[in-house]
């Protein structure tokens, strides 16, 4: 049983990479958007030194845009490619979250990967405590992950999904932006440590929620 | 002919289905046992994708019930219809394999690429094959997990006369295992069926 | 109510404000989010209810109930807005409760715009539930969690309940307030469900109407047609 | 002939702006979604104070966003549907691009007012010299509108060489970016007035560009 | 019968498409007169919507020519395929207005809706039309424009026994304004035409 869930998750997750490999238009977007925004950032910040309060929000909205520009697509195309109703036949709801989710954090995570080191990179930033960036980071993709693939689940079959998907992503993202953006700042060294992990620790907690709850929320709206 | 005595494998009871207030069908009762092969006809617009898509639990009905013999429909459900899309960049074989670990069934990917002549098609991508070679893709995904009932929507049309008699074996082999219902508005596909239902519009 | 305004006017002058005076709309701002937020966890309850039960009179109600709390969302934001103009001398400086409350206006306005996406109503009733439940956690954590934040710098009292700086009659008339704002809403509350739920079954009927008095009368029957031989076989 | 192209352009504005608006929150999602953005960032920047330079990124970086989130629904969606084939045999690649071109033109540029007056209100900077702000503002969603309409074809049609697509979008890109951030800068007073001028005209000059060439580009990816 | 003293409608000289280094058809010529019928036949696959895609421009032929009767492909030249999709969110009276504004004719909505018999569901969207709905709103399309060439691809497929007599009365009227090319599966279509082309794959 157990095992079958693991096979149908994997399944769904290896079709998702297997045509975003092959038709890379959302990784193209995201990746697009990612960079250019670093660079615009960066041009912006060129000769004032940016405090750690500032850097860390940059990042955060670095990251929450390009997720949100992204990761919607992986509904809003099963439904205008007409596939939907395959996998609502094959699949079980719990395994196309779990797939979708999944993916999803695995781009964001390789998205985020690639921003922070153009971000430290180009900014000259140093990380005053580094294990609470990353924990911070990851925590975050994975809450955006499982947060917007349940957003993109509902929008996806709504007339106007790309605002729509914008309008409903960014304030339920928010929060987790807040929280980021505190783990960052202590991260960088403005703001207490403690207060830092906190919130980096109620990251992870948010996280562990949407992946608990999300399935049993997008079965009912995927079978409506 | 006994049917009374055969196990029911599909109930269909009052089921309707509503559209914006307006009914595409309502009150639909029937039952169907192992051997039948139910054609559904009506002229454009009747409603017959509706109660297919219905029936396979694809659009949630308005009013009745479906008892279908088994509770995972996965496996025991199938629709193959004209107006459903593949996965444009996923190739034929990887179709198949894909929806039997997501069935848990096992994938008959050879034979029955063979059965359904795409054995030379095996690693086109969806979105490169024709009309009538998805057709027949999706008989096969639809047949792979042996289901017991088995829904096809316009089997025949974009098919070649090849085409069509595989279409005939197809149900011919599912009557055997558990019951078909086709939508059909060729005429010509109506000698397939045991039983009829025409919706009016 | 207006008994309770007079009085709100006749109480001693609320004490740890610098504009005593002026002060009193506190007994109105605090109410108001007390109120929404009672009625938003309402409106999950309910929107949970519906995704169990597919039972549209339960989507009614969430909408009733969401709908109303984020009318006292808007009466907190008017009332703090005022407040502040008063207690900190600016309509606006982005105090973080200011900002986080804003995001949960924005949070419950979306909730309106998915319901306004889907036409189909069964559709609009499930997306827009899953969507109630999805904002509820943030929407918690924007109104008590965050302002709280030990790295969030506010002047937004957030201890004057809990330390029971509200006392004596000043509390007494916060209470009845409270309450008589509890009550008013419950009463729009039950008018707005009642006549959603007439539009619901109006519908219904309309839909009876719609192919008039046959509601019975099959669109369908199954006929046999000759039996072939294999047909035999099988039966 | 001219009033010809006049009709097909609106014809093809029409039809997306109905798409778009069939819901019937529509208009108030997309209203909801510039306000969404900007808060975002003015969150982002929670409680620290904001100079001119950082601003500019800031804001600059918004309104990529809301126009990469318009991309796919230009041409990437076309596709999807499989309703390329439609405007392929009915309208003329002019007709589409500047149709496309002009509806993201509208949708960006009423986006950008609502974030320029929320920002500047939220925020509290002043301009220092607003018909620079708002020259490089217009000019510079022109010059989006254009790039990200063709940037949209691209990715849509050249399905598996769409990494080449963002190759190709990213040089595109830039240099709006940097020169809408130093316009925007000098209108901030920060960085020297005539420079920020320079910079606008350019994105005037770089946006007429764009939708000078860009039918002839679009025209060949297009047919192909 | 006189065809070399008729002005040629289409042209067709040794056209050729290849698809990954494989030929799917080569060395096709062909002109058709006003008053020509021609059914594309062959197998599944045998690449009938792939020549009648090149005819129309929709993909780029990998030899020979195409000669067009006027220069304007939007005017003289139109397409109704089973695969074509239509803007789901559009309804069908907006897809036509949308289709006469591009191709600046004039948009006889009123009667083609009456004609293909969709003056009902003229104001539903096209993501709610049944597929025997949407294929007559394609055809409505098809010939709004009056074009010389005439392209269908299987237009009896999922059209009922009304649909496929509306198919023939639009081919008939079709070969009195030009010339017209259906590929179909459908061997009682066969009696629509005057020429056949026959691929084999
Ligand atoms: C737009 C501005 C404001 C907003 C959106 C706002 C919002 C809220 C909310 C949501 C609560 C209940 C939740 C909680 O207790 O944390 C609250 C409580 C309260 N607010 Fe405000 N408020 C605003 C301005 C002010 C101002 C200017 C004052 C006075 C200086 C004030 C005084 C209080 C007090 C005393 C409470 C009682 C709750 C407690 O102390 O624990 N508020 N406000
Ligand atoms: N989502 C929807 N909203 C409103 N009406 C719909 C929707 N889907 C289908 N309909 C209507 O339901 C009716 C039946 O559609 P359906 O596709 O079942 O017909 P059909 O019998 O399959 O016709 P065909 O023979 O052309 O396939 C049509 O009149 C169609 O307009
Ligand atoms: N984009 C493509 N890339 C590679 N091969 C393709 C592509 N499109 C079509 N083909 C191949 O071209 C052949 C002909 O396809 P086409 O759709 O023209 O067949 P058809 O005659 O219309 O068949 P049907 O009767 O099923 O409609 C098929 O074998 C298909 O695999
Ligand atoms: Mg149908
Ligand atoms: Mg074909």
């Amino acid at each position: 049983m157990n095992s079958g869930w693991k096979a149908e998750i994997a399944a769904v997750f290896g079709k998702e990479l297997r045509s975003e490999l092959r038709s890379r238009s959302g990784l193209t977007t995201a990746g697009l958007f990612g960079i250019v925004t670093v660079f615009t950032i960066a041009f912006a910040s060129m000769n004032t030194k940016l405090d750690g309060n500032i850097a860390a929000g940059l990042l955060w909205v670095a990251v929450l845009f390009s997720s949100i520009v992204s990761l919607p697509r992986t509904f809003v195309t099963e439904e205008e490619q007409g596939t939907g109703d395959l996998l609502r036949q094959w699949a079980r709801p719990h395994a196309v979250y779990w797939g979708k989710a999944l993916f999803n954090l695995a781009q964001l995570g390789a998205m985020s990967l690639i921003l922070s080191f153009l971000y430290l990179g180009f900014t000259g930033l140093d990380l005053k405590i580094a294990w609470l960036y990353w924990l911070t980071l990851f925590a975050g993709c994975a809450a955006l992950a499982g947060a917007v693939t349940l957003t993109g689940a509902i929008v996806a079959r709504a007339a106007n999904r790309s605002s729509l998907a914008g309008a409903i992503a960014v304030p339920i993202l928010l929060p987790i932006m807040a929280a980021g953006v505190a783990g960052m700042r202590a991260a960088f060294g403005s703001g207490f440590a403690e207060s830092g992990a906190m919130s980096a620790l109620g990251l992870v907690g948010y996280a562990v929620a949407t992946f608990a709850i999300g399935p049993w929320l997008f079965a009912a709206i995927w079978k409506s | 002919m006994g049917r009374a005595t055969l196990a029911g494998v599909l109930e269909v009871k009052t089921l309707g289905k509503r559209f914006a207030g307006r009914w595409i069908f309502r009150g639909l009762s029937f039952d169907l046992v192992k051997g039948d092969r139910l054609a559904v006809l009506g002229p454009n617009g009747s409603g017959k994708s509706t109660l297919l898509k219905v029936i396979a639990g694809l659009l949630p009905q308005s009013e009745g019930q479906v008892k279908l013999p088994c509770s995972d429909v996965r496996k025991c459900l199938a629709l193959s219809a004209l107006e459903q899309s593949l996965y444009p960049s996923l190739t034929a074989l990887e179709h198949l394999d894909l929806a039997a670990r997501l069935r848990a069934c096992e994938s008959r990917a050879g034979s029955l690429l063979k059965m359904v002549g795409l054995e030379h098609a095996s690693d086109l991508q969806a979105g490169h094959l024709s009309t009538g070679m998805k057709a027949r893709l999706k008989m096969a995904l639809a047949v792979q997990a042996q289901p017991a009932v088995l829904l096809l929507d316009e089997p025949g049309a974009s098919l070649d006369e090849e085409g069509r008699a595989l279409v005939e074996a197809i149900v011919l082999e599912q009557a055997a295992r558990g019951c078909v219902l086709f939508a059909s508005n060729d005429p010509s596909e109506r000698r397939l069926a045991n039983l009829e239902l025409r919706l009016e519009s | 109510m207006g008994a309770a305004t007079v009085w709100s006017f006749h109480i001693s002058p609320a004490m740890g404000f610098q504009q005593p005076e002026l002060a009193r709309i506190f007994v109105w701002h605090f109410p108001c989010p007390i109120l929404a937020t009672v009625l938003l966890l309402l409106g999950g309850w309910f929107s949970a209810n519906y995704l169990k039960t597919k039972d549209r009179h339960w989507d009614e109600r969430a909408a009733s109930a969401n709908e109303l709390g984020f009318i006292f969302c808007l009466l907190t934001m008017a009332t703090g807005i005022v407040f502040s103009e008063v207690q900190w001398g600016a309509w606006w400086q982005w105090d973080p409760r200011q900002t986080s409350f804003l995001v949960v206006l924005f949070i419950y306005a979306a909730y309106f715009a998915v319901r306004g996406a889907f036409p189909d109503p069964e559709r609009r009733a499930s997306h827009s539930a899953a969507y109630a439940l999805t904002a509820i956690l943030p929407a918690l954590f924007l109104i008590f969690v965050f302002p709280r934040l030990p790295q969030i710098v506010s002047f937004h009292p957030s201890d004057s309940i809990l330390k029971g700086k509200i006392k004596g009659e000043y509390a007494y008339v916060v209470l009845t307030l409270m309450l008589l704002m509890g009550i008013l809403s419950v009463w729009l509350y039950r008018l707005r469900v009642r006549a959603g739920l007439m539009a619901l079954d109006s519908e219904f009927n309309n839909a009876e109407l719609a192919i008039g008095s046959s509601t019975s009368t099959p669109t369908g029957v199954v006929r046999p047609v000759r039996i072939s031989p294999e047909d035999g076989g099988s039966a």
